[in-house]
């Protein structure tokens, strides 16, 4: 799957997207947030509060709760400050 | 249907408002939101705005779709900037139209309350000293104005 | 310095919000209304609008104090036109300006529900079939929502 | 004094505005509604609900009770319908 990342979450991981392959005991967004924290230092910075982190599945936001079985495309990023 | 667009250029609010009233005599109000950007006392040299393309259209389209299924909207425009944009210029552009004003009032406030908690739009601001930009945190209080809607 | 006044020409909004933030770069938010003669389904060929000179205009100024006391707002206009108005022609302009959209959006809603209750404007319907027209009466709904702001 | 009418209160009165000379027993707006009611009878239709009608000294809103000494210009008039 696809994962993007926008923001200060993209500037401290060092790239706005990459192909990911987590294992399968990763089953929620949380799951892939803890996951992604330890794949090394830059991705522990950007995932040092796993609870601000705001997760999009497919364009769709969603809790960390859901699932990530079936997403393409998994979008990790601060919350919005638009308008 | 709704007008919805994301684009580094400017907007022109006028032109908008007609296309959503033309050849309408059903319309009795209209009510339009202008965000500007403001120099934070000369602070400021710029936002950067970043967005996710697609999902922040799509987005805009539930939230637009969410006030056209509370309030009987005659017509809606949402208009949100990407991009390097100085203080003084346009950011965001919310228009309703109904046929009264108490609907076109609670549609556009709550427009801008949910694109504000919702829509993926990032601001990174620019100082006008030569020091590091810094990305613009999230407000409570655009969380509490967006938990007034809550049913 | 509000912008107050009462013509019987078309108004141009987009001019008047221009106006509002020339030259600023403290202004956040912008909200304007503009209110629309309906046809009512055919039913109507225009709307006659009678006021009391001079007291139109100031009463519109009572109106906008009260919200500038209220709110911190950086500029506001309110734009009435009198005589007749034909169906899809504007009839009134309020726009407010704010650092934050919060005050720009109370206030601007706030001015219609007082224009509404407050300033001396009368509207007599002229039919599209040859009846007679009838002066509008008064809503209770508009009461209520000037009711709303009560302190 | 003054006396202006508005919408259908002039149009029933049949006029826009007239000097008036009331007793000095008429002290309130009210008393005002009530002597001009009793000039004639298009007054009489013009006032025949007096708690509907809006009075307004010198340009400012004014309630029935308010004293009319000193006013130079009295306006009744139907409730707004403006905006």
């Amino acid at each position: 799957m696809k994962a993007v990342y926008f923001a200060w979450v993209r500037e401290r991981i060092g790239k706005p997207e990459e192909e990911i392959a987590p294992p399968a005991s990763v089953a929620t967004a949380g799951d892939l947030i803890a996951w992604l924290a330890g794949r090394g230092e830059e991705y522990a910075y950007a995932f040092e509060q796993p609870k601000t982190i705001r997760v999009a599945i497919d364009r769709t936001h969603v809790k960390h709760g859901a699932a990530i079985a079936g997403a393409r495309e998994i979008a990790f990023f601060p919350p919005m400050t638009g308008g | 249907m709704a007008t919805i667009r994301v684009q580094s250029e400017d907007f022109d609010a006028a032109a908008e408002v007609d296309a959503l009233i033309a050849g309408r005599r059903d319309v009795g109000a209209v009510v339009t939101f202008v965000g500007l950007c403001r120099d934070e006392g000369g602070r400021l040299a710029a936002l950067e705005l970043e967005h996710y393309p697609g999902m922040a259209e799509e987005e805009i389209g539930r939230v637009v779709a969410e006030a056209e299924a509370r309030w009987p909207l005659m017509g809606a425009a949402v208009i949100h900037r990407s991009g390097r944009i100085a203080p003084g210029e346009r950011i965001v552009f919310v228009a309703t139209a109904s046929a009264h004003r108490a609907a076109a009032f609670a549609a556009a406030d709550f427009l801008m309350d949910y694109l504000k908690t919702r829509a993926p739009f990032w601001k990174k601001e620019h100082p006008a000293d030569s020091g590091a930009g810094g990305w613009v945190a999230a407000k409570d209080d655009d969380d509490r104005a967006a938990e007034r809607w809550a049913r």
